[in-house]
């Protein structure tokens, strides 16, 4: 890999660019528009149509569902230009992923990183080939941002755990098949020292789920309660009562990825949706309250965006970046929410339809409510606030 | 005058507090809504009227209590704590106010009294797009004998679906503003509905070659722009009230979370930059608070600053109640953002309040203006 | 007084009117302009001019220089609604107050509330007649917002106290006869229960000042040192060690003052100056930006200036309003920072001269300047943000 | 182009640093001041041009560095760090760069080497009113043979008092922008200097019957705009770098401050409300480094995009450096309002750099503009 040229990396992109064009159904080249549009894989989900499926398949066959995973665990085994160049030409041409999956974002990094041999080898090939349904159980009701506080107990009984609590936002735990945890293991020892990482058949006697509803409507979350639950010792990943540890890189991960880092932007610009929604003479809008408003939200789009590519290039020559995830989390997900609140804004009294024939109206009130979320899920703004003062600008306790 | 309330306006408010307690909790709202967004109970709505409630601003000459706006503010507040819903606004705030300001005496004998005893509710139709612009209107008036014929399509019509008759602002054919009282059983008149962000109905009626007697034009000659201009202050200030109602409740309820939830071991209230937050908001509220008492009393002094303080309590209180809901989400952190408490509920009935009769952007322009520059 | 009925008040007003016509000079009935156009009494001052000096005498004369004072210490013995009356005919026609005193203002107050007979009348008569420049010594160095961190140190000797270090941000200290001092009395008790209240005469040995040049150019304001000097044990007021309840007392006063609460407003409009100096079009200002801006100030400059009404009234019926003075002052010099920083945006370069023949404009700048000050003195805007969370609000600790 | 500096252009701005720690440090700026507002000092200005810094942006061919704005963005940004006064802005950035950005071969080759070797520097005399307006301007160029007259009030020129030309923006009689060169010795010309709050001396010049020769018009016919407007961009991207240089300085004497200063026997950097509050002015500086780079190799690369780049790097920087410097002086506490420290210089010096060139608003305005709204 490491001897691959220019020229070699020229030659992966054409050949891709080639099988992209054969292999990826027309219908899988639009963005998702509902639920149905992605496919998670598992028992619980079935393709919404046969270009999903063939689209699937084909990735399947290719090992392109994770890419940049080693083939031994199913994975395509691409250098990082490789994938890059993958994704680059996914991305010109509008591919959908074939697979939607907290398995290849989340669980997959952290079993790369804590997980045993067997570990690996039982769970990786089971997400690369969409068999399992992951889960992700964090959140407690009364362990919010205090993450560590959390109180779900898994008690040594010799040849198992037997798990007892409740988690809550758990996206589609409703439908998963498996469930990565945070128990506690030990009550004796510090918040941190306590705490294990547990992987959960969502099969086993004594789970059950509760949908939650939002202020935007239904939702992904479920409340999952644990009554009792044996769970077999070779399910533990990483050390006992070192779970935090891993708790730790996952959170780094996630508030990335929420704080919109290396997601293309195929959003329609602000100031579009308010010259068709706001009157407007010779070009300029007339409410030049809003129209401020805008442009101020439009400048700081700009600028968080170049901010994405300046970190990533330092990070290329070295530069450690890691502290600042939760500048990018802070930032991204208060910028997204006030964007949300200005398109409201704008579409006036569209900007507040909640049952209506008109679908896209409907449609942006709703992201709206949703997205009053963000800044919570994932860490609070706070939370996020704090980690800056203490880890990046080193303030005294 | 004192920028207080007098002693029977307290004694109204606490009334009010105690009924609505008993009658229109919060979790009424909730029922209403998860009943197909149901606009209001009906067995609430008389209990109101038997409260005195519908006749607060009616003049005493039409048998009502003549117990002015900053009466009816005390119980807006009120309303707007609870998230009460009732058709009081539409038809007493904007229905009959429009009366009562108008000199059409006919009208007023033939209605007010069905107003205030609860029996006949009327809704007022303004908005004809999705942005507030009482200056352009579309909807026509032609005069022919003695008869308008109406056509036009409005929207956002408060409580519209179950309206007994429609104000209607509409350009006569001078191109002067004038405003009609029209009964919703007309032949030509077509409603339908969306339910907005608020879990409320809101209706759009079209008006198709509608036939109104000349008897119904509530505006007299060249002073329609005037009246509607009384009408739309009254209506931002005495949302105001609800607003305050609103933002205090919120504020309340966020203050006592503040006290009770517990992360990393501590009080959550316990956080200095959570304490330095509520404390803006305290101050923004005081502001709040002053401005919505100056803005009723110059409702009923008939104060020729009422245009201004009619922009200042809108605005003021739509920034103010967008501030205090954002933060009070924020400080509820993942619980406020479900379905499961009412927050949330607060948080969507504010957006549309902030937008109805004009927005920030709006009164902040038209106060700019009023000040010449 | 009790029984003044509403026709005394009446003729009251219609005396004190024609009293006024004809006492006070012409060019005492403007704005003043320069500190040569305030007179503040003591060996230091002297009168700028035979009209300050004859509106001094005559008022000193009439007992109307602390009109509200009782008659034994020199005062008009005027009762609430008297004295109200002749604040209102005074700004009326404009009359400026014949002399201004931190004595009148601040010390007095709290030496009707705390002193004994004997300092009563050694010291209030003197206020009233103009003998007495008093200056206030509340601050160090090293206890800015943390008030009750002073070190400056009264000895025990015997029959008199030693007193050692140093006081900032005494407003005329220079020119002051004697200084109301906070000073610590006992080293050993928990910091708020070991101060005690001190008048120190400035002319004592030891006692020397130096003048502070803040970023507006330069300021009333000093350090003073004590270096051993000595101080009479009778010019302790209130109880030893127990200085706090009198500063206590004092800073809500002087907060309500800094904030603005009951201050005449004689301020030109914003949107007055910003139409003079920026362009516009149709009587619209043509930046819309700063248009709104402007909006927003005028709006909150007008609902706060209700807010004291209201507050007033209410206090009137017996509301207890005084935890909302850190309120006042919180809000009232936050809006005076952002006053000033707008006037200085919207009269453009003319608001950046420093040195220049456009007086006018230099004035505005080191008025801007200076007003960055008013969120910091008398208790930082944050010290307030926290009595309002923890007095008013009742947050926990 | 990644958004990182090369290692030439690290090494640059290493220089830098090590360079005005010795020879300019902010004392230098006060001792400036306290000398009756000494524009800068000519020893250190002999210095800069032997450091290369004034052949930074000038072509090979004319024996510059052609080292670019990237690189010279650096030098800037550390200068902003030590409130360095020196006319490297006035006389390069925005004089050299006219030239260089011109057509007249004839005028580069009799200046450029001079603004190089620092023997000659140049004004730019643009504004005639008290706010930014480069499309409204008064002063005029009438033609004659082949010799130009001007005629005008130009204000704000920064180091122009000292200048030995100036760039001079006029309108000719076909109502056409032009700029010109005219020698600050010319008949006609008279001088008066205002010291503004960041204790720089700025000059107005009237241009009265002033005599240009044709050869010294530096714009072609139809192109004056287009070159003005690259000033501009250049200049607003300039700028924008020298006030990252305050803002970062800033932030970190108050970082530094908050770790230090005890109250309440803490230090009030443990005061989660200032911590917040410095987090918050951390995320904002972050967005600010990439918008300066982004800018400085924008103009280096010829961007299509460089007007919008311009406003919004003036435009953010302008913002922030507003927001950081107010929170500074708060979170300096009474100290911070003195002159005895050095955090008001920046205060002060950050007020002038925000109004230059266009303010917040006007960038705001003109970003939505470009942006076709």
């Amino acid at each position: 890999m490491e001897t691959m040229t220019k020229s070699d990396l020229k030659e992966f992109r054409s050949e891709t660019k080639r099988w992209l064009e054969e292999n990826c159904p027309t219908s899988m080249r639009t963005p998702p528009k509902e639920f149905a549009d992605l496919y998670w894989g598992g028992r619980n989900s079935t393709f919404s149509s046969e270009d999903q499926k063939n689209w699937f398949t084909k990735m399947l066959e290719k090992k392109w569902i994770v890419p940049y995973w080693d083939t031994q665990y199913g994975g395509g085994g691409l250098s990082p230009e490789e994938n890059n160049i993958l994704t680059q030409e996914m991305i010109r041409i509008g591919c959908r992923k074939p697979l939607f999956s907290f398995g290849i974002s989340m669980l997959g990094p952290a079993l790369h990183q804590f997980a045993n041999k067997e570990q690996k080898m039982r769970f990786l090939p089971d997400i690369t080939s969409g068999k399992t349904w992951w889960c992700q159980g964090y959140s407690e009701p009364n362990a919010g941002s205090d993450l560590a506080g959390l109180q779900t107990k898994a008690e040594d009984k010799g040849d198992h755990y037997l798990v007892s609590g409740s988690k809550v936002w758990t996206s589609y735990a409703d439908k998963a098949d498996w469930i990565f945890c945070l128990v506690r293991t030990d009550f004796e020892a510090t918040k941190h020292n306590g705490i294990s990482f547990l992987l959960i058949d969502m099969k086993s006697a004594g789970v059950s789920t509760r949908p939650i509803k939002l202020i935007s409507g239904k939702s992904p979350f479920c409340e999952t309660f644990f009554d009792g639950v044996k769970v077999p010792k070779e399910n533990l990943i990483g050390t006992l009562n070192d779970g935090w540890t891993i708790a730790k890189y996952l959170l780094t991960h996630e508030r990335q990825m929420i704080g919109g880092v290396g997601e293309t932007d195929v959003r329609k610009a602000v100031h579009e949706i308010a010259l068709e929604n706001m009157p407007s003479k010779d070009g300029i809008l007339s409410d030049s309250i809003l129209r401020s408003e805008i442009a101020e939200i439009e400048m700081n789009d700009a600028v968080f965006e170049m901010t994405i590519q300046r970190i990533t290039d330092e990070a290329k020559t070295g530069v450690n970046a890691g502290a600042l995830s939760s500048f990018f989390k802070y930032y991204g997900t208060e910028q997204n929410v006030a964007r949300m609140e200005l398109i409201s804004s704008i579409t006036g009294t569209n900007g507040l339809l909640w049952e209506s024939d008109n679908k896209d109206a409907v449609s942006v009130v709703r992201t709206f409510c949703r997205s009053k979320g963000n800044t919570i899920e994932g860490g609070t703004s706070e939370v996020q606030l704090g980690i800056i003062s203490k880890r990046i600008l080193n303030l005294p306790s | 005058m004192a920028l207080i309330i007098t002693e029977e306006q307290k004694l109204l408010r606490d009334s009010a507090t105690e009924f609505l307690a008993m009658n229109a909790p919060i979790e009424q709202f909730r029922e209403l809504r998860d009943d197909n967004y149901r606009a209001f109970d009906e067995g609430l709505w008389t209990k109101l009227v038997e409260m005195g409630w519908t006749a607060l601003t009616i003049p005493e000459e039409f048998d009502g209590l003549e117990f002015g706006y900053t009466g009816l503010g005390q119980v807006l507040e009120e309303m707007g704590k609870n998230l009460t819903k009732a058709p009081l606004f539409s038809s007493i705030v904007l229905g009959a106010t429009t009366l009562t300001e108008s000199s059409n005496q006919e009208l007023k004998a033939a209605w007010l009294t069905h107003l205030m005893d609860g029996t006949k509710r009327f809704a007022f139709a303004l908005d004809e797009q999705t942005y507030f612009d009482p200056t352009s209107i579309a909807t026509t008036a032609k005069k022919a004998n003695n008869q308008y014929t109406l056509s036009g399509k409005k929207t956002m019509i408060i409580d519209g679906a179950s309206a007994d008759a429609f104000v209607v602002v509409a350009k006569t054919e001078d191109n002067e503003i004038n405003l009609f009282l029209v009964e919703a059983k007309t032949a030509g008149i077509s409603i339908s509905t969306d339910v907005l962000l608020d879990a409320g109905t809101y209706a759009s009626v079209t008006f198709d070659q509608v036939k109104v007697s000349e008897a119904n034009r509530i505006s007299t000659a060249g002073q329609g722009s005037n009246l509607l201009n009384q009408i739309l202050n009254t209506a931002c200030i005495c949302l105001s009230a609800e607003m305050l109602g609103m933002v205090s409740e919120v504020f309340d309820q966020t203050i006592a979370y503040l006290k009770e939830r517990e992360q990393f071991g501590k009080r959550i209230g316990t956080y200095q930059a959570l304490q330095h937050r509520a404390a803006i908001m305290f101050s923004e509220i005081e502001l709040c608070k002053s401005v919505v008492i100056k803005g009723l009393q110059a409702i009923d002094e008939k104060s020729e600053d009422l245009d201004q303080l009619a922009s200042l309590a809108k605005a003021k209180l739509g920034k103010t109640i967008k501030l205090v809901t954002n933060e009070a989400m924020q400080m509820h952190g993942g619980i406020g953002v479900t379905d499961d408490v009412n927050i949330g509920f607060y948080f969507k009935r504010a957006r549309v309040l902030q937008r109805l009769f004009g927005d920030y952007s709006y009164h902040l322009d038209r106060f700019a203006r009023l000040n010449k520059y």
